[in-house]
């Protein structure tokens, strides 16, 4: 009998420490299990953000470093123009990426360094309690909009795939979910291939993964995956912005 | 028959495969707590199973594996919406 | 009077509110108290727990590292605090999820089957009130009618129409713990 | 009064909002969360603004332009958050401007943790930002004292047009106690004609800068500031004696550990042991009178904070070498215990005999 | 006799601090003419960058603030959620607006702050040097990219109105010039434009304009004219990008 | 040896280089500016990197993967873009990596301006970040001695896997003066098991990190980070004395402003006045040895700064109240002449008279 | 006739009107030097001048005044490029 | 021997390289010397000047603050320092440029037309260097030929071919104030 899904070596044997049902397991898997396809996983440097996956560096069974809120960008680049010939990525919520990181993001981009992001979008600062992020869609009710997201006095959501893919520098960016096992399976493709697009030098590669927080959205495991499918795809919608070969 | 193991170690209970499965054979087993605290999950009828491994693709905590013939695929990538 | 009572166990069990029942009584006697949870990550696991104060003189630190009372809602709270009760105090457990009780026999242990107890009002909910009851029956640090009253602070709007099935259980915690311990 | 259970941190934002301060600009950071989760509900309320900003760095500079605008404005954060407004907090300071910055201290260096500390002392009272600026910062030790503090922050910020910090550890904010409300402030808030408002109504152009470019004015503002700052220090120390008078072994501690250092003396003297404890409410001004006054009895100083002895270094220099100053402290989240802190005097104290 | 072109009300008599020939002064005119025109001038307060327009308080004859190298758009977030009938504006240059302050900008621009940016790429830090900018041009020589810039090692120019116009919150983005009569003309026309977006409360609105630092290029006043429009035009077209009516 | 006339801001590039130091990120800002025009050029040339950041707040953090990696690497910048580095410094000291940052200090607060200054001295020393962590710090004082202290900065660095500022004062990073330039160093670096560089070849993974959750485990690190700090307090004082084995006035000084007490030293004693200097070298630790060591014969001591008084309260610390401690300082970038600094020294003599 | 002012104190030499005048009839002064220590700017033959007002809008100093008939504007916005 | 040069005139007057000049032949003749510019957005309105120290012993400040000499290439200079010049010091200034000369009379004053006297040379640009050889003539504080020698190292290759014609400047500017000053 032919093992089908199994524990993938790219991952330690921690438990992790999301929350029950959060997708970020899922989504530390697909990424693992790429590293381990592409037969990188030793010459790999992972940074985590700060957010749920703060502890990412007890689960990516490669070197890793912890980044400051925002940064890791920054810290993929230092590592990356002293080791270039090592895969370099980050793995970072919306907060870290899209709010204090808008800058790290947006030059690491506009430089091309060589590295992959998992951009990791579930609408709220999930660690810290809830509080909206840059990604809350308008209505959201979080512990910062107790009234539900009001462009008025809060902004709205800021599409980051959309943003980073027309930007020089950028060689892959796409949008995919994790809501279904159909879309787990996109989304492990959309991974692989950010981490093929760093091997070929080509620039920097992001995937944006729609992902839930079941915890501080309010709702059970499966309620949060439907409440993703419904609510966040229609106004993040799933698809390759930007490939090596042109846009899409 | 396809095998469907379930790490009730690592299980935290979160129904993502039973709401997943086709076949809408999977359920928490009531009776048992496991180390974590939770009710664990795992298969009420394997002869009905397709190996379609939706529960292991789905489940955020490593704590499925399905084993399946050679050459059996189970779905495809297109289903599973 | 010192009554410092660490409660722990899953999250959604009622933890922190029980501990604010605790804290409100004990305001309302005109009593010092203070309500402190753990905070963080931890939460990610799934557990909760907090610390209560309740004293006729000034709190110095509000944190419980040595409780005069546990009330462990699930197994890992027992295992993990058991020790770090003072000796003579009071260990309460929920006997429906704690299959190996506490080994210590310097404290005064009591498991209650509360879950089964809540149920029968009709609601599992009330598992953690039915022990607050008991503690309150064996320790006396504040009223019964103390913490009825301060379920209206404690619960928000939408929940007042269960006060009085949460009543119920802190009588029947209290009663349990008055029949089981001749107290 | 109202007696009622509060939270520290929602005792913050409370406390904020019935000094007058209408406008929170921050970031969210453990363990200090609730305190904006309280203010995004009560500010719209009372017609306020609670506006999360996209970092700290972006919250400090909304302070700047809000304060600038003439608003009593408050922002919140922890350590690693607070780092981030350095730069914004030196340049509030040049600029004059009032405003109050609440640090919920935590475990560091780095990303540390976020259990209990008070290892941001220096950064608070020495000024963690580049140049000569000082600000006043404030202690609170319980949830009332908060209310007290919170007041005092922009009653001092607008005083001295200067940025003040009121600085806690997470405790502190994570603790609910019970507190008496007093009524809202319903004094009118300081008149602010150096505000950028528009010209409209006035004869001339305000303009709100920290930038001189000629050495000459730029030290003429240092020397504005530094007899400001010497104005701060002569009239606004401000602390808690305990047991002082007749303390062979004086305590000093500040924050949640004062009160850990209070029992402690009580334990002491239970036991005829002469033990008092200075609390210092400001950390800056750092008020050395009290410490002056016991010299006549007091032998020994015993400082103790959840820090590696940062306060310390102001306690020496008051003393000189005039006395031994000991240090006893946690660092990390580990919380100094009543029994910890008394084992420690009673070695001083069989070192004394 | 009609004074056709005259000292604007707007600026005060101070000389500029400006090198000669250098097109901050066109644009201070232009700008200072705007507030004049729509009356706002005695309730407008403006937010002074880090850069050679750190000096502005000196000049516009408004309210002034000098704000932190970068934060200007949080600090007018700050002056005008304080006093939303005031009308506030930043002027910004490269380096101020799309390095160090990238996070500000683009979260001013999604939160839709009712303010107005006056953006500044003449293509390098002119105050400090002239060093690069995210807007240098590849190939350009500055003091940090002594053999031009190489996208490989430095990354590639910042488009900043393009990446604005398509976040949600901002209302009016254009690209605009001072190298010419007509072009200064129809820079003026589009910050009038700018401001009256703000008066109407639509959004953030940004002008992004096309400078000219003959000091820093090593290049005479009237060449450095002429290389905008040779060099920079081609790669940072003019227009508007977006306007409250839609995209254009 | 060739001896060529070289700008400070260039020296600390070149130094840096022949510390074997390859990577640098930066951002612009004056008076520190030559050193990233000077490496821009020069790293390419030896196979290193230049990288400009999009800020400070960017450099820093690129400096933590940089060093994480392994690199010798090094950052520069002043007052205000120093402030923006304070969270990614305690970053850097909690999961102990190497590396060099230098302050090309200006005026401040806020903006102030580009003359050169010494007012981080606290924000350098004490800890302008979150957290119970220090650096040591060096202070040059003149163009050659750019090139020792870089080196020694990196050696520091690596020896206690801790970031090591460097201290300069505007006028040092502008002023160009002959220097005599030593070989480039040739000696490997030191071996960095810990580096992040892929677990290949390796049997662990390595992990950087300053996240400790458990309290239990962030106090172990802070008691090993202290433990360090002693360490570099017992070993790497250093200092330069000049005629202070018969002074009756001590003056302390650190950087370019050392140089101008020399010359009030040399003037003074041409008058038959014994006065002589300390020098801090490292400002952290700073030196108490040589204070303690002329109390026989000193009377009074004077500090000299560009401040409103930072090092001076290092200076009360050490001598606690044994001998009066005078300061003299300018701010905002106006100098300290000898003519004034020699006015106050003869003023303090007529007093011990 | 419309006539061209140049103020001579703010004027900074710099020859933008200069490149832009369409009759090339601005010249700096090589004789003066203002206090600024530049070459100023000055009409060379105010006869021909069109009015355009093209150095004005150029100048960055605002060292330049145009004044000319009511209802002559100048050329228009679509030329001087 | 102490000798505090202050260099001063509008951006391209060569103000800069000049100060070099007289640093590299100081050196060269074994002194301690210093150079510093000022810097920051001064630059911006057109104006440069740089401090030179030429001493015997250690410089303790690399600042000048009081001259020794002060070579003023415009008014604007020339108004703003005179004052700060040390009694029994120098004062040289371009005249071509400086139609108000100082009224100082407890310094030695030389006022040259430098530019004239440069474009006879061939360009105006050795107006720096014809006053520089007067300074030299004037103070002896470095050498002809080390400023001369000094030239190769302080111009980019690409001039090098005008060293002749700078050379001839510093000779220029030697015998105007050898002849001017009977010296
Ligand atoms: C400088 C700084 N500011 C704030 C924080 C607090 N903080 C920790 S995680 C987090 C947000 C996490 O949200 P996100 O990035 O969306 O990740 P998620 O937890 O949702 O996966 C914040 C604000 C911090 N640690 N450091
Ligand atoms: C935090 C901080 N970093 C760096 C600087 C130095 N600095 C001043 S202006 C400037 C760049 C100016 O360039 P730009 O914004 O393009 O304006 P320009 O001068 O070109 O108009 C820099 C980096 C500073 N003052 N503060
Ligand atoms: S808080 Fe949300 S994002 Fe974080 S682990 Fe829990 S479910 Fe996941
Ligand atoms: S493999 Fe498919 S059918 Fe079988 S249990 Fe898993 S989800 Fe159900
Ligand atoms: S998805 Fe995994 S963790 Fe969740 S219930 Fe199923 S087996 Fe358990
Ligand atoms: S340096 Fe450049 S941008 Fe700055 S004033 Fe001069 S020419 Fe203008
Ligand atoms: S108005 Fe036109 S024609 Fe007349 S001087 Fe000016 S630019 Fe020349
Ligand atoms: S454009 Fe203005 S500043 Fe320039 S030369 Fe003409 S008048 Fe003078
Ligand atoms: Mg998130
Ligand atoms: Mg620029």
């Amino acid at each position: 009998m032919a093992v089908s899904w199994q524990h993938t070596e790219g991952l330690t044997d921690t438990l992790f420490s999301y929350c029950p049902g959060c997708t970020h397991g899922i989504i530390h898997r697909l990424v693992a299990e790429s590293l381990v396809e592409l037969g990188v996983l030793e010459r790999t440097v992972g940074i985590c953000p700060v957010g749920c996956a703060v502890f990412a560096y007890n689960f990516f069974n490669c070197d890793m470093i912890q980044a400051a809120h925002g940064r890791a960008p920054a810290v993929a680049t230092g590592v990356k123009r002293v080791l270039p010939d090592r895969v370099v990525f980050t793995y970072q919520g919306d907060g870290d990426l899209a709010a204090i990181g808008t800058a790290e993001t947006v030059h690491a981009a506009a430089r091309g360094e060589k590295i992959t992001i998992i951009f990791v979008n579930n609408t709220v600062y999930g660690m810290t309690g809830g509080q909206m992020a840059p990604t809350t869609l308008l209505g959201q009710k979080t512990t910062t909009t107790p009234s539900g997201r009001n462009a008025t006095v809060a902004g709205f959501p800021i599409k980051v795939a959309e943003m980073l893919a027309p930007i020089d520098g950028t060689a892959y960016v796409s949008r995919v979910a994790v809501n279904s096992p159909k879309n787990i399976r996109l989304a492990k493709k959309s991974i692989l291939r950010a981490f093929k697009t760093q091997l070929q030098g080509l620039g920097l590669s992001l995937v944006e993964v729609l992902s839930t927080c079941p915890t501080n959205w309010g709702l059970s495991p499966p309620e949060a995956l439907r409440w993703l499918k419904e609510n966040m795809i229609p106004v993040y919608p799933l698809g390759e912005f930007k490939t090596p070969e042109g846009d899409t | 028959m396809p095998q469907v193991i379930f790490n009730n170690d690592r299980c935290k209970g979160c129904e993502l495969c039973i709401s997943v499965c086709p076949k809408k054979i999977i359920a928490l087993s009531k009776e048992t707590i496991n180390v974590l605290g939770f009710h664990p999950a795992g298969v009420t009828d394997i002869s009905v199973c397709t190996g379609c491994s939706f529960c292991a693709l789905i489940c955020p905590d490593l704590a499925v594996i399905v084993l399946r013939e050679e050459g059996d695929n189970g779905q495809s990538v297109n289903e599973g919406e | 009077m010192l009554e410092e009572v660490l409660i722990a166990g899953f999250g959604g069990q009622g933890i922190l509110s029980t501990g604010m029942l605790i804290a409100y009584a004990g305001m309302d006697e005109g009593l010092h108290v203070s309500w402190i949870p753990s905070y963080g990550p931890e939460m990610r696991g799934g557990t909760a727990n907090c610390g209560v104060t309740v004293s006729d003189s000034p709190i110095s630190s509000p944190l419980v590292a040595e409780p005069t009372t546990l009330i462990a809602m699930n197994q890992p709270s027992l295992d993990k605090y058991e020790s770090t009760v003072k000796p003579g105090g009071l260990i309460l457990y929920n006997a429906s999820f704690i299959s190996r009780g506490p080994e210590r026999k310097d404290v005064r242990v009591l498991g209650i089957k509360a879950n089964e107890m809540a149920e029968k009002i009709g609601n599992v909910r009330f598992a953690a009130n039915i022990i607050l009851g008991a503690f309150i029956e064996l320790t006396g640090s504040v009223s019964l009618s103390g913490a009825s009253e301060a379920l209206k602070k404690v619960l928000p709007p939408h929940r007042h129409k269960l006060i009085p099935a949460n009543q119920q259980a802190l009588e029947e915690g209290a009663r349990f713990a008055r029949e089981k311990t001749g107290h | 009064m109202a007696r009622v259970l509060m939270k520290g941190n929602e005792a913050f934002g409370e406390a904020a909002i019935r000094a007058g301060c209408k406008h929170f600009f921050g970031y969210p950071i453990t363990p200090q969360s609730e305190l904006p989760h309280y203010l995004a509900k009560r500010l719209p309320e009372i017609g306020g603004l609670y506006l999360q900003a996209e970092s700290e760095l972006a919250s400090i500079n909304m302070v700047y332009g809000a304060a600038a605008a003439g608003a009593r404005v408050m922002t919140s954060s922890s350590g690693p958050g607070i780092s981030l407004m350095q730069e914004g907090i030196s340049y509030i300071a040049c600029a004059e401007l009032p405003c109050v910055v609440i640090n919920v201290m935590r475990g560091g260096p780095g990303l540390g943790n976020i259990a209990p500390s008070q290892s941001d002392y220096f950064q608070a009272t020495k000024g963690g930002g580049h140049g000569d600026y000082r600000m006043p910062v404030l202690a609170p030790a319980s949830v009332q004292e908060i209310f007290d503090l919170i007041g005092l922050a922009f009653d001092l910020a607008e005083k001295y047009r200067n940025p003040v910090m009121v600085a806690s550890d997470g405790m502190l904010g994570q603790v609910m106690e019970p507190v008496e409300l007093g009524p809202r402030r319903e004094t009118p808030l300081s008149p602010k004609p150096w505000a950028t408002t528009g010209t409209a109504g006035r004869k001339s152009r305000n303009i709100i800068n920290s930038l001189y470019i000629e050495p000459e004015e730029l030290e003429k503002v240092n020397l504005r500031l530094q007899e400001k700052y010497r104005r701060i220090e002569a009239e606004e120390k401000r602390w808690e004696e305990y047991h002082t008078d007749d303390a062979v072994i004086v305590m000093a501690a500040f924050g949640m550990v004062a009160r850990i250092a209070k029992a402690v003396v009580d334990r002491m003297r239970a036991d005829g042991i002469p033990v008092g404890l200075i609390r210092p409410i400001t950390l800056y001004p750092f008020p050395d009178a009290p410490f002056l006054k016991v010299l006549d009895k007091a032998e020994t100083f015993l400082v103790v904070e959840m820090n590696a002895g940062q306060m310390v270094e102001d306690v020496r220099l008051v003393l000189g070498n005039q006395r031994p100053v000991h240090f006893y402290g946690r660092t990390g989240g580990m919380l100094t215990t009543v029994a910890d802190v008394e084992a420690r005097v009673r070695e001083i104290w069989e070192g004394l005999k």
